[in-house]
């Protein structure tokens, strides 16, 4: 299988998906001329077109709600934000429309639309640029919400997410963009809603998505070499919860750790914390802890903006705990 | 497609058209009359915005559309609803919370929808409905069709970021969209000089190079000849129009706010209902020998038949299932993938 | 003390604190001349004049932008939007400004600012007019939020958010305006971040804030009719949490149901549920469950609409539940 | 406060003046150019926009203020915090991210602040701090002062809804506000024309009724001039303008987009280089008889020595301690109540 980037893989799901269907389109700043403010849509005016990769202003409420428009009369939009953190304009055209459409109109009103950008934390790009709203869209009925780790599942769910019949929230990583792996060439398809095991273990269950995943890899290493078998557990999908993937895990290693990037206060992780306690509580033999970034708005100095990352360190402390063995 | 010229009595179909639009905003007005009723018995609940005053706005505007054309308009909905055909049952349900109602119940008085129609709602959030029609234009524009996207809002929403950023994409990408701004003067209980620093709203099209036009809304002639230039320069090629359609609302807000609060004055309101835009247009008919008291007695008293079947219908029809609470969150098809 | 409405308690703790500081001034949709669409602010108009009640058009971001601004240079905005529905336009200003002003700056300017209006349902208001987002916004450092239950609290609690010196949310409940109880006159101050015991109880800790106070307090009137002493604890503020009281509460009943009116993914609830296995996993005897609302966009329907509500009926069965009696 | 009237040689005060913008134009480009360099070096990191080119436009603006009004402006701030008197210390030793950067380090290049100097930010949402300028006349208008509060930003964000919004209630309330649009043609890599409807920005001041002008940023007198009516206008009573300051950006998007990509030619850039507000500024006073070429020679040498001093300060200043990551989120003193 070919090694290719996160970026690429995405690029190759647009690609496909925009070959296969000519209702699918792809609109958002600098999409276009620019080839992508990170490139992610390198090629596709060129083969597609300005009517099928459009270029918008600085207006994320505003292009967000022609894609909702767009939808709701059959196209598929992908809706490019050049981060999640502008979105916070767009938020209410995902929430009181996109994500409600369906149901207000009794079902006769469809919103096949994707939403996707990064998020997250890059490098020192302080306070405004660096937050994780996973938590806040997953909270919402009527969304679906994907946040794939690896450059194969991120081809595979993009394509699920452009041929899913609701509107999908998309979160992608800068920092993911340029890392590599095996990717399967065409026809590749990641269900939404599977977690998946990125490596085995028996001693505790090391819950994480996105960025974390590489983190709870590292830590899963780090563990190892003391002797304890940490299993990481890839949720790719954070709205629907893969539950039963989580309590197959937990009820095995009976204690858990987890990791997410974004603020802790009712972040992704209380929730699934709450679906063990409640799904699985005899089978834990400790509390579950979380590792998650420091609850701050990001600081720019690179060295305080380590700190307020969740980084393997914290995740090795955190399970070693569960374990009682701090 | 009418044209508001003189109909002459030879032209029956013209003549059948005109005494229809009279028809159509009688309908209106006693559905409207009859939704306040039914609101004060407690049979509708929630927000309930009546349309009172507006008709020939709604009427004028959608009298020059195609069954293929696409509608968006806010949560004063219930007289464009029945303007496109929606029938008086399905709307009076839906605000009755039936399962017979156009959204199944589940909308209400702001969520109307007939998406056989192009009728795609009825939106609450002041504004937030704009963009969506301006994506319904691309959407038109992207498959190289015809047809317009037409969008009712009131005047206070264009104070909104929502219309800035909507209208200046139909303006950059000339989409075949429609902007209409119902302009009744008041947003709640906000006169809109109080809100808009420009008086004269159309003028705000020149930011977004689209073309304008002030109308009187009480008229319902001049209303279908402005709405008649702009669907013809909407449709391919296409130019957007914004069209500020000034009029009154001789209701209160919603059912909740009275006729006239402190925001303005009854002398005020009684003005204004002289310009019943019922009376107006009965009186162009009637000059025109297009009907006559009787014949105008005879619709009105059609249509509170037809109002008043409605109601029935509402009043008996079931409410949903229960079920019918975690249906319609997600499309019904698993993920395809 | 004498006996008022949550509405009227909350336009006594506006005039109180208006008459206290003149940097205090309140702006929003119809706070003026209409008197309120909820008339909470009747009669400010006329106490203290349009410079310090001040109508705005339809313009969330911009007016709560505005607030920000002016709270910058040292004033003490009141931000009212007519429901949090329609805040989601304004939420870029409260999160990537209010939120982070402080802190970008590095402490050399503040925020002092209130936003405060209805949150949640009220009656038949469908889907785009029925949210409840204080997890969201519990979600951002920087922010303080606050949901008072009864008209007392509301009072304190809001004159404490006025002095406050940070971006405070404050979320009331349209369905709470009418509800009537005693309030003392004058200063009375509520602090931010101390929950308080609605109703004392032995074999399980009802906690709960904002509407579904009073369904607890219901619940425990029926749960004693069965031998179940339930103790109700009301959180008042949401962040910061009083772990404290929910700590001791929990300590001594072993057995907790968290009752939130919004939806559950990521709820305000999922964290304290989190705080509680976290902080005192031994003190539990059986798992916590949390009622909420139905994870749905709310239905026009009356009896959908009551079926998708937290009630006392499913927090008693949730109850009975934690106490093994079902 | 200074006019652009040609400055006679006697008139020595205004002389000062004149040279000391230049050299305020010279520190600017000079800085730019130093923390480009120490971007490629590592010791900037994250975004860093430049602001190399719309020298003139800053300086010319801010010359017309009072120590006493308020600047908010974009995340291409490093040229008004300058220019507004931040000494080259401070903002180089923010952009390192030290303790000793105005913002202690933990805004970056993004968030200079400076509130002794009513230097409010330092913003990177586009339009975000649009309102925030808004609000800030509102508390001068509040407080009955006749300071002004003047807003940067550039040509895109004026398709944005947070532009709209401000401006309407700017224009309702007659706030003491300056609205400076530095058009520099492109907003990253899309060109004014495919973002706009309108080309001409200036004109929406018609949709808020407000003064308009449109100037060539380029030329320091221009911008001193049309700055100076503007604050005149704004001081009570209060009229709000909205300038469009006609300039160009020398250098890419910031320091990760090549100086010019995709979206403009090399050839493009170098016509407008050709007409540097520097040497532009510096001919007039040449002309004038107000400096010479070993004037400006001087002016350049003294300026590098300040960049210089300034890089080394930050360079060997200290990073904020561990302990400033929980510091400034909430207000110290806990709640009064
Ligand atoms: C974003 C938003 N803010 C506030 C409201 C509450 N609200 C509903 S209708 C209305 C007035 C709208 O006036 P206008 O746009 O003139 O339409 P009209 O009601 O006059 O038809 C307001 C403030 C809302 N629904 N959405
Ligand atoms: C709301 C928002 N959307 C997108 C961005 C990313 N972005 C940063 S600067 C920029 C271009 C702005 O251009 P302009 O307003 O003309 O200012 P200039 O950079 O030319 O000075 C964009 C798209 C952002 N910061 N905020
Ligand atoms: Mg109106
Ligand atoms: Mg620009």
């Amino acid at each position: 299988m070919p090694m290719i980037t996160y970026r690429d893989a995405l690029n190759q799901a647009l690609r496909e998906e925009m070959a296969r269907d000519p209702k699918v389109f792809l609109m958002g700043e600098e999409v276009g001329v620019y080839q992508g403010a990170y490139k992610v849509s390198r090629g596709l005016l060129e083969e597609f077109g300005p009517n099928r990769v459009v270029d918008t202003p600085i207006t994320e409420l505003g292009f967000a709600g022609v894609g909702v428009g767009a939808a709701m009369v059959g196209l598929r939009p992908i809706i490019e934000f050049m981060t999640w953190n502008f979105a916070l304009l767009a938020i209410d055209q995902i929430i009181n429309t996109a994500a409600k459409i369906r149901y207000m109109s009794g079902g006769q009103v469809g919103c096949p639309i994707v939403f996707r950008g990064p998020a997250g934390a890059a490098l020192q790009l302080g306070a405004q640029h660096s937050q994780s709203f996973e938590s806040v869209y997953a909270h919402i009925p009527g969304l679906k919400v994907i946040m794939p780790a690896t450059p194969a599942d991120a081809k595979g769910l993009l394509k699920s997410a452009i041929r899913d019949d609701n509107p999908v929230v998309f979160m992608e990583g800068e920092m993911l963009y340029n890392t590599k792996g095996e990717v399967p060439e065409g026809e590749h398809l990641v269900p939404i809603g599977k977690a998946e095991i990125k490596r085995p273990g028996e001693h505790v269950s090391l819950i994480c998505y996105s960025k974390t995943v590489a983190a709870c890899l590292k830590a899963a290493e780090l563990l190892e070499a003391e002797g304890v078998s940490a299993e990481v557990l890839d949720l790719r999908t954070i709205r629907p919860l893969d539950l039963e993937a989580l309590f197959t895990s937990v009820s095995r290693t009976h204690r858990a750790v987890v990791a997410e990037e974004g603020w802790y206060f009712a972040g992704a992780g209380a929730q699934v914390v709450d679906e063990l306690q409640k799904g699985i509580f005899d089978e834990l033999d400790a509390p579950i802890l979380r590792v998650t970034g420091a609850d701050v708005p990001m600081p720019y100095n690179k060295y305080l903006e380590k700190a307020a990352k969740a980084d393997p360190a914290k995740i090795v402390a955190a399970a070693k705990q569960v374990l009682y063995l701090a | 497609m009418a044209s508001p010229k003189t109909a002459r009595k030879t032209d029956t179909k013209l003549a059948d058209k005109y005494r229809f639009y009279l028809r159509q905003m009688l309908l209106i007005r006693r559905f409207e009359e009859k939704a306040g009723e039914a609101y004060s018995l407690g049979k509708i609940g929630g927000f309930c915005h009546l349309y009172i005053g507006q008709e020939a706005v709604g009427v004028g505007c959608l009298s020059q559309l195609r069954p293929d054309d696409y509608i968006t308009t806010t949560y004063r909905d219930h007289g464009q609803a029945l303007a496109r055909g929606i029938t008086a049952r399905a709307v009076m349900a839906e605000l009755f919370g039936k399962a017979a109602g156009c959204s199944k119940g589940k909308g209400g008085s702001m969520h109307l929808f007939d998406a056989s129609l192009g009728f795609l709602g009825g939106h609450g959030i002041v504004g937030g409905h704009i963009p969506l029609s301006t994506g319904i234009g691309f959407a038109i524009k992207y498959r190289e069709r015809d047809q317009v996207s037409v969008c009712f809002f009131g005047e206070a929403a264009v104070n909104n970021g929502a219309f800035h950023e909507a209208l200046n994409m139909a303006g950059i990408w000339k989409l075949p969209c429609i902007f209409i701004c119902e302009n009744n003067r008041y947003g709640m209980g906000t006169a809109l000089d109080r809100a808009t620093a420009t008086w004269n709203i159309s003028e705000r099209a020149a930011s977004y190079d689209m073309s304008r036009e002030v109308v009187d809304g009480q008229d319902l002639g001049e209303v279908m000849a402005a709405m008649d230039r702009a669907v013809v320069r909407a449709r391919r090629p296409a130019q957007p129009t914004l069209l500020e359609i000034r009029t009154y609302r001789f209701v209160g807000h919603s059912m909740s706010d009275p006729i006239h609060g402190h925001y303005r004055t009854k002398e005020e309101v009684e003005a204004h209902r002289k310009r019943d835009p019922i009376l107006i247009w009965t009186e162009r008919l009637k000059s025109e020998g297009l009907i006559d008291d009787a014949g105008v007695e005879k619709l009105d008293v059609e249509v509170k038949a037809e109002v008043q079947d409605a109601y029935d219908f509402a009043d008996q029809s079931p409410d949903p299932e229960p079920e019918e609470l975690y249906t319609d969150v997600y499309a019904p098809a698993g993920d395809p993938a």
